[in-house]
C-alpha cells in the first residue's frame, strides 16, 4: 500500500527537518497562496514545489496521482466559472439548440480560482511527502491540538494499515481457496470478505485496547516528547517565509 | 519459592457468551516466586484460565485474588503494575506501529525519562534476540520475530508477575530454548513469578517448579514434573505424553526389563542414568572405564 | 444471507474502482478553492461541533479504555470509505460515500463530527483530498451535516419501531445527501465571485445529482449491511452503544 | 516419490518493500509424492519461501514452475487448483462466520454439489478431531482448534500438493503426532506432494522424506533426515539443534564412548540401537534373553 509511502520519505534532508517548522512554513505559504489576487504567486508556488518534488525523488506516478483529482476539480471550476459566471461574452457554442456563451472574465475567475488551487495543493503535497505522520502528530500536539483528536489521529492512523492489511490477508486466504475462481463465486466472496472485514477490525480494537490496557495504558497516551528547535532549521524557515512574504507582495 | 500466595485462584466454573463453559472446578495458588506451568491439549481451558487470572474476564464464578485483593476490585492499573499477560496470538498483542515504539509503550506509560525507556527497551529486544529490529515496521515481521517482540514489550517493563501463553510455541529450537533459560534466570535472579501455559512437554517442564495438567477445564493433576510426568497411559488420556526422554527410558525399562531407577526428564540425566545401568549391567567399574560422568 | 447480498456488489464496485484511478472527487472541497474569507467561516462554523465533540469524547472515554481505539477504528474506516472513488457511469465523472453515517449511528452525532475531522485532516495532508484551508468546509459539510442528519434520522426512525437495518438505510442515504447539499452550497458560495448565489448553488446542486443520487442509496445499503451484521454477531458492542437494548441481542454462537 | 518434478523454484533473490533480503539463491526440485520439510530459525525465510512457492508473491528475481509452467504466467485458478497453503497465523486463513462454513468455502468454490461438500467438510473436521465444533463461531476457537479448522479448510479440497507452515505449531502432543501421521497418510495412500515449514526438529523429521535447512534465506543443507542431523554443532550455527533422542545418543557415542553405530532419530530407533549396542557389550546373546524387539 503506497498510501503514505514512507519509505522514501527518510531518504533526504527534509525529513529530518523539525516538523513544528515544516508546519508553520506550509501554513504561511498556505495563507499567502489564499490571499494573493492574481496567478503568478500560486504558480510560482507550484514551480517550486515540483521542484523540490523533484529533488525528493518523489515517484513520478505518486506525484501525478496526487495531484490528478485537484487538477481536474480546477478544470471543471474553470469551465464553470466560463460558461455561468460573467459578462464580457468571449465566444458562445450551441449545444442542442441551446446557446451558451463563454464569458472573459468568468474564465479569468476560473484561472485565478485554478491557479490557486495548484499553489496550495502543492504546498501541502510537500508537506505530505516531507514529514513522516508521527511526526505530523508529534507537532500538532507541540502546537496544543486537542488531546482528544491526536489520539484519534494516531489511533486511526494504525488502523488505516491494519485493514488495509486485513483485507489483503483475507483476499489472499480466500484466493488461496479459489475464492475469486468465476464472477459469482466472487461476489460471494467479496461479500464475505467485507462482512469478515467488519468484524475483525472490532475485534481488533478490542483487542487492541487489552493489550494497551496490559501495558498501562489508563485512557491517555504517553506524552510525545520534543526536541528544542535548532537554531539553523529556525533561521532558514524564518528566511524562507520573508522572501516568499516578498514575493507575495510584489 | 517462597511460602507467600500471589495469585489464589478458585473459580468455580467460567462460561463464554455462547455458553461453552471453558474452565470449572479450578484451585490454584501461585506461590511468590515460583515458576509453574500449564499443560493441557487444545482447548482445555489453558488461555481462559490465564485471561482469568490477567484480570481480563470478569464474570467467572468463584474468585481470584492477587495479593489478597479480590481482582475483581482492583482497577486495570492495579492490576498491570504487578501482572504482566503476553497473549498465545502475537498479532492481539502487538498494536504500535514500529518495533520500538511497541517495547517501548509500557515504559513510557510508567512515566520513565526517555533514556531508561531506551535502556529497557535496549535490554529487552536483547534479551529476546532482536536487537537489530528496532525501527522495524511491525507487520513486517515474520511469526517467531513477532512473538519475541510481544515477550520484549512485557519484559521492558519488570513485572513481579508474568503470565505467559506458549511463550516458546513459534520459536526456533534453540530459541526455545533460550527463552526458558532467560524466564528461568528472571525467576531465579529477580524474584519474578512465572506462570506459563504450554503444549510444549519436551523442553518446557524441565524449568519448572510446579506442573499442573489441565484437561477439560479442570485441573487434573499437579506437583513437581518429575512426578507429574508417570506412565504413558495417564498422560495419553489427557491428550498429552511423556518428555521424549522419558518416553524412551520408560520403555527401555518397562517393555525391554532394564532396570532404571527412575525415569529422568533431561538429556543429562538420562545419559547418567543409562551410564549408570549399563554400568551395572555390565559391573561396576565399567562407567569408570569409558570416562562417563 | 442478506447483508452479503448487499454488501458485496456495493463494496466490490467500491474495490474494483479503487484500482481505476478515474477521479473527480465531488465530496471534499479541494485546497485551495475557498477564499479565505470562506475558508475562515467554516472553520469558526464547526469549530463549536468540534469542541462539544471532543468534551463527549472525554466524558465518553472514561472508565472505558477500549472508546478511543474504537472511535479511531471508524476514523479509519471512514477515512477508507471516504477514498473510494466509486465511477458514476451517467454523469462521467467519480465521487465517493463519506461513511459518516455510520460513525454518527454508533459513536453519537459529536464523536462522529471528531471522526470526520481526524480523517479528513489525513486525507488533505497525505493524499491531497479535500484540503487543510478547506479543512474547516469539509468537517462541516461531511462531520456536522452528515453527521447529524445520519443521527436524527436513524434515532427517529428507530422511536417509530424501524427496523434497524431499515433505519440504518434510510439514515445512510440522508447523511450522504445532507452532505452533498451543504458541499454544493459551500462550493457555490467560495466560487461565485459576483454572481449571484442561488443559480450556481442550484446549476452545482443539479450537476451532481447523477452522481450522488445513486451514491446516496449505495451509501444507505453500507450502512444497513454494517449495522445488520453487527446485530447478529456483535451484538454485544450495539449493546454498547445503546443502539439496542440487552435483550435485543440473539445470542451469537 | 516419484522422479517427476512438481515445483521447480529457483529463485535468485526476493526483496520485500522495505528493502529486507528474504531469501536468496534458493535451488529446489519437489518432486511428485515428496514428503519435504524444510527447518530453519527464526526470519530464516521459511514463510516467504511458501509464499513465493503458492504465487502470492511474485516480485521475486527467478522462475518457479508448477509442472512446467512458470507460476507467475498462471492464474490463480490453474494455481489453487492444485496448490493449497495453510498459513502460520490462523487468524491470516480464516475468514467466515462460522466453522462449517470457513471449511466449506473451498468446496463450493470448486463447484461440488452441496451433499458433497457436507461430506467432504465432515470427513476434514473428522480428521483434524474437530468434528463437534462445525456450528462454532470461528472467533471463538482456541488456538490450537484454530489451527486445526485451518488445515481441515485445505483438506476438504483435496489438493494434490500442500505446502503447510508450521501445520503443528499450537497443536496439542498428541495433536501434532496425528497430524503428522495423517500428512503421511496422504502422502503415502493419496500421492499428496506435501511441503512443510517447521520448527519441530523432534517430531517432524521423523516423517519426512526430505529436509531442507534453511538459514538467512538460502538452503544450506537438504537430503534424507539422517544424512542432514549429524553433528551438534552444525544445527547450532544454524540456531537449531539435534532431535532430543537423537543428541542423547549422540553424546553418549561420542562423550561417553559408547559405540554405537548409528545416530537414531526415533524412539523405537534408539531403544534397538540401545538394546543392541548394551547388548554387543554384554555379549551377542543378551538381547533374546531380554526379549527386546
Ligand atoms: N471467545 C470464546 N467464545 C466461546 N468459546 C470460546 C472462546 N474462546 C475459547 N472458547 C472455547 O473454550 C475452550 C477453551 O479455550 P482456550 O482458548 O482456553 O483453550 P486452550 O487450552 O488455550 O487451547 P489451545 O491449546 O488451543 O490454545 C475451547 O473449547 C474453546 O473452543
Ligand atoms: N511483510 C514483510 N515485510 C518486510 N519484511 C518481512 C515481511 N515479512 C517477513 N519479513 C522479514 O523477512 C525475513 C523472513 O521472514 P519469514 O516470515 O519468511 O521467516 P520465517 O522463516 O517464516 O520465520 P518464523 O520461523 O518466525 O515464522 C524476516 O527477517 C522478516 O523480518
Ligand atoms: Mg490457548
Ligand atoms: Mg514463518
Amino acid at each position: 500500500m503506497h498510501l503514505f509511502s514512507e519509505e522514501f520519505k527518510t531518504a533526504h534532508m527534509l525529513a529530518g527537518t523539525d516538523a513544528r517548522l515544516k508546519l508553520l512554513v506550509a501554513s504561511g505559504l498556505l495563507v499567502m497562496v489564499l490571499t494573493y489576487h492574481g496567478f503568478l504567486f500560486p504558480l510560482f508556488v507550484g514551480m517550486a514545489s515540483l521542484l523540490l518534488c523533484v529533488w525528493m525523488r518523489v515517484p513520478l506516478k505518486l506525484f501525478v496521482l496526487r495531484f490528478s483529482e485537484p487538477a481536474l476539480v480546477a478544470l471543471i471550476l474553470i469551465v464553470i466559472k466560463m460558461f455561468f459566471a460573467g459578462h464580457d461574452e468571449l465566444f458562445s457554442v450551441s449545444l442542442f439548440g441551446v446557446s451558451i456563451s463563454a464569458y472573459k472574465d468568468g474564465l479569468i475567475d476560473g484561472l485565478m480560482i485554478a491557479s490557486r488551487i495548484v499553489g496550495a495543493v502543492s504546498v501541502i503535497t510537500v508537506l505530505g511527502f516531507a514529514t513522516p505522520f508521527t511526526d505530523v502528530i508529534a507537532a500538532l500536539s507541540w502546537f496544543r491540538v486537542p488531546k482528544g483528536l491526536i489520539e484519534i489521529l494516531m489511533f486511526a492512523y494504525r488502523y488505516i494499515f491494519m485493514l488495509f492489511e486485513d483485507a489483503m490477508v483475507i483476499y489472499n486466504a480466500q484466493k488461496n481457496r479459489l475464492g475469486y475462481s468465476n464472477i459469482r463465486r466472487g461476489l460471494s466472496s467479496f461479500g464475505i470478505l467485507a462482512g469478515s472485514l467488519t468484524l475483525k477490525a472490532f475485534e481488533h480494537s478490542q483487542n487492541t485496547a487489552v493489550a494497551m490496557a496490559q501495558r498501562g495504558y489508563d485512557g491517555n497516551m504517553p506524552v510525545l516528547k520534543h526536541r528544542p528547535f535548532k537554531p539553523s532549521e529556525v533561521i532558514v524557515s524564518i528566511f524562507l517565509i520573508v522572501i516568499m512574504g516578498l514575493a507575495w507582495k510584489i | 519459592m517462597e511460602d507467600i500466595i500471589r495469585l489464589a485462584v478458585r473459580i468455580d466454573s467460567f462460561q463464554y457468551p455462547d455458553r461453552t463453559r471453558a474452565v470449572s472446578n479450578i484451585n490454584l495458588d501461585i506461590r511468590k516466586e515460583e515458576f509453574a506451568g500449564i499443560l493441557g491439549s487444545n482447548g482445555s481451558g489453558k488461555t481462559t484460565l490465564l485471561k482469568i487470572m490477567d484480570g481480563l474476564m470478569k464474570d467467572f464464578k468463584g474468585s481470584v485474588h492477587l495479593d489478597g485483593a479480590d481482582i475483581r476490585k482492583l482497577s486495570p492499573k492495579e492490576i498491570y503494575r504487578k501482572v504482566g499477560l503476553v497473549f498465545q496470538n502475537p498479532d492481539e498483542q502487538l498494536f504500535a506501529p514500529s518495533v520500538f515504539e511497541d517495547v517501548s509503550f509500557g515504559p513510557l506509560n510508567m512515566g520513565f525519562e526517555e533514556e531508561e525507556v531506551a535502556r529497557r527497551v535496549r535490554g529487552a529486544l536483547r534479551d529476546v534476540e532482536m536487537e537489530d529490529y528496532g525501527g522495524k515496521s511491525i507487520h513486517n515481521l515474520s511469526f517467531g520475530q513477532k512473538k519475541r517482540i510481544c515477550i520484549a514489550g512485557l519484559l521492558a517493563m519488570g513485572h513481579e508477575i508474568l503470565l505467559l501463553d506458549e511463550p516458546t510455541a513459534g520459536l526456533d529450537p534453540m530459541g526455545e530454548y533460550r527463552m526458558m533459560d532467560l524466564l528461568k534466570r528472571l525467576n531465579r535472579e529477580k524474584g519474578v513469578t512465572v506462570v506459563m501455559a504450554t503444549h510444549n512437554v519436551d523442553l518446557v517442564p524441565l524449568f519448572l517448579d510446579t506442573l499442573y495438567i489441565l484437561s477439560k477445564g479442570s485441573i487434573v493433576r499437579g506437583g513437581p514434573p518429575e512426578q507429574v510426568f508417570t506412565a504413558p497411559e495417564e498422560m495419553s488420556k489427557v491428550k498429552l505424553r511423556l518428555p521424549q526422554i522419558a518416553e524412551l527410558i520408560y520403555k527401555l525399562k518397562h517393555e525391554d526389563n532394564i532396570p532404571f531407577a527412575k525415569i529422568p526428564l533431561t538429556i543429562g540425566e538420562a545419559r547418567r542414568e543409562i551410564l549408570r545401568t549399563v554400568g551395572l549391567l555390565e559391573g561396576p567399574s565399567a562407567p569408570e572405564r569409558r570416562g562417563g560422568k | 444471507m442478506n447483508v452479503r447480498k448487499v454488501l458485496a456488489p456495493t463494496l466490490l464496485a467500491a474495490g474494483c474502482s479503487l484500482l481505476t484511478v478515474s477521479d473527480a472527487h465531488a465530496m471534499h472541497i479541494s485546497e485551495g478553492i475557498l477564499p479565505y474569507g470562506w475558508a475562515a467561516f467554516w472553520f469558526l462554523a464547526s469549530a463549536p461541533f468540534v469542541a462539544y465533540g471532543l468534551r463527549r469524547l472525554g466524558q465518553a472515554s472514561e472508565g472505558d479504555l477500549s472508546f478511543k481505539p474504537l472511535v479511531g477504528l471508524l476514523t479509519a474506516a471512514v477515512f477508507i470509505i471516504s477514498c473510494m472513488p466509486i465511477p458514476v457511469p451517467v454523469a462521467g465523472t467519480a465521487s465517493h460515500p463519506c461513511g459518516t453515517g455510520i460513525s454518527a449511528i454508533l459513536l453519537g452525532p459529536a464523536i462522529s463530527v471528531l471522526v470526520a475531522a481526524a480523517a479528513l485532516f489525513i486525507q488533505a495532508l497525505f493524499l491531497s483530498h479535500g484540503g487543510l484551508s478547506t479543512l474547516g468546509a469539509n468537517i462541516f459539510s461531511m462531520g456536522v451535516m452528515g453527521s447529524f442528519t445520519g443521527f436524527v434520522v436513524f434515532r427517529l426512525l428507530r422511536r417509530f419501531k424501524v427496523s434497524l437495518a431499515a433505519a440504518a438505510l434510510i439514515a445512510g442515504i440522508l447523511a450522504d445527501w445532507a452532505t452533498y447539499v451543504t458541499t454544493s452550497f459551500e462550493l457555490a458560495a467560495g466560487i461565485r465571485g459576483d454572481a449571484p448565489l442561488l443559480p450556481l448553488f442550484l446549476k452545482i446542486m443539479v450537476a451532481f445529482i447523477p452522481t450522488q443520487l445513486p451514491l446516496g442509496i449505495l451509501e444507505g445499503m453500507m450502512t444497513a449491511g454494517m449495522i445488520s451484521l453487527l446485530h447478529r454477531k456483535r451484538p454485544d458492542l450495539l449493546v454498547k452503544m445503546r443502539l439496542i437494548e440487552p435483550e435485543e441481542s440473539v445470542p451469537c454462537n
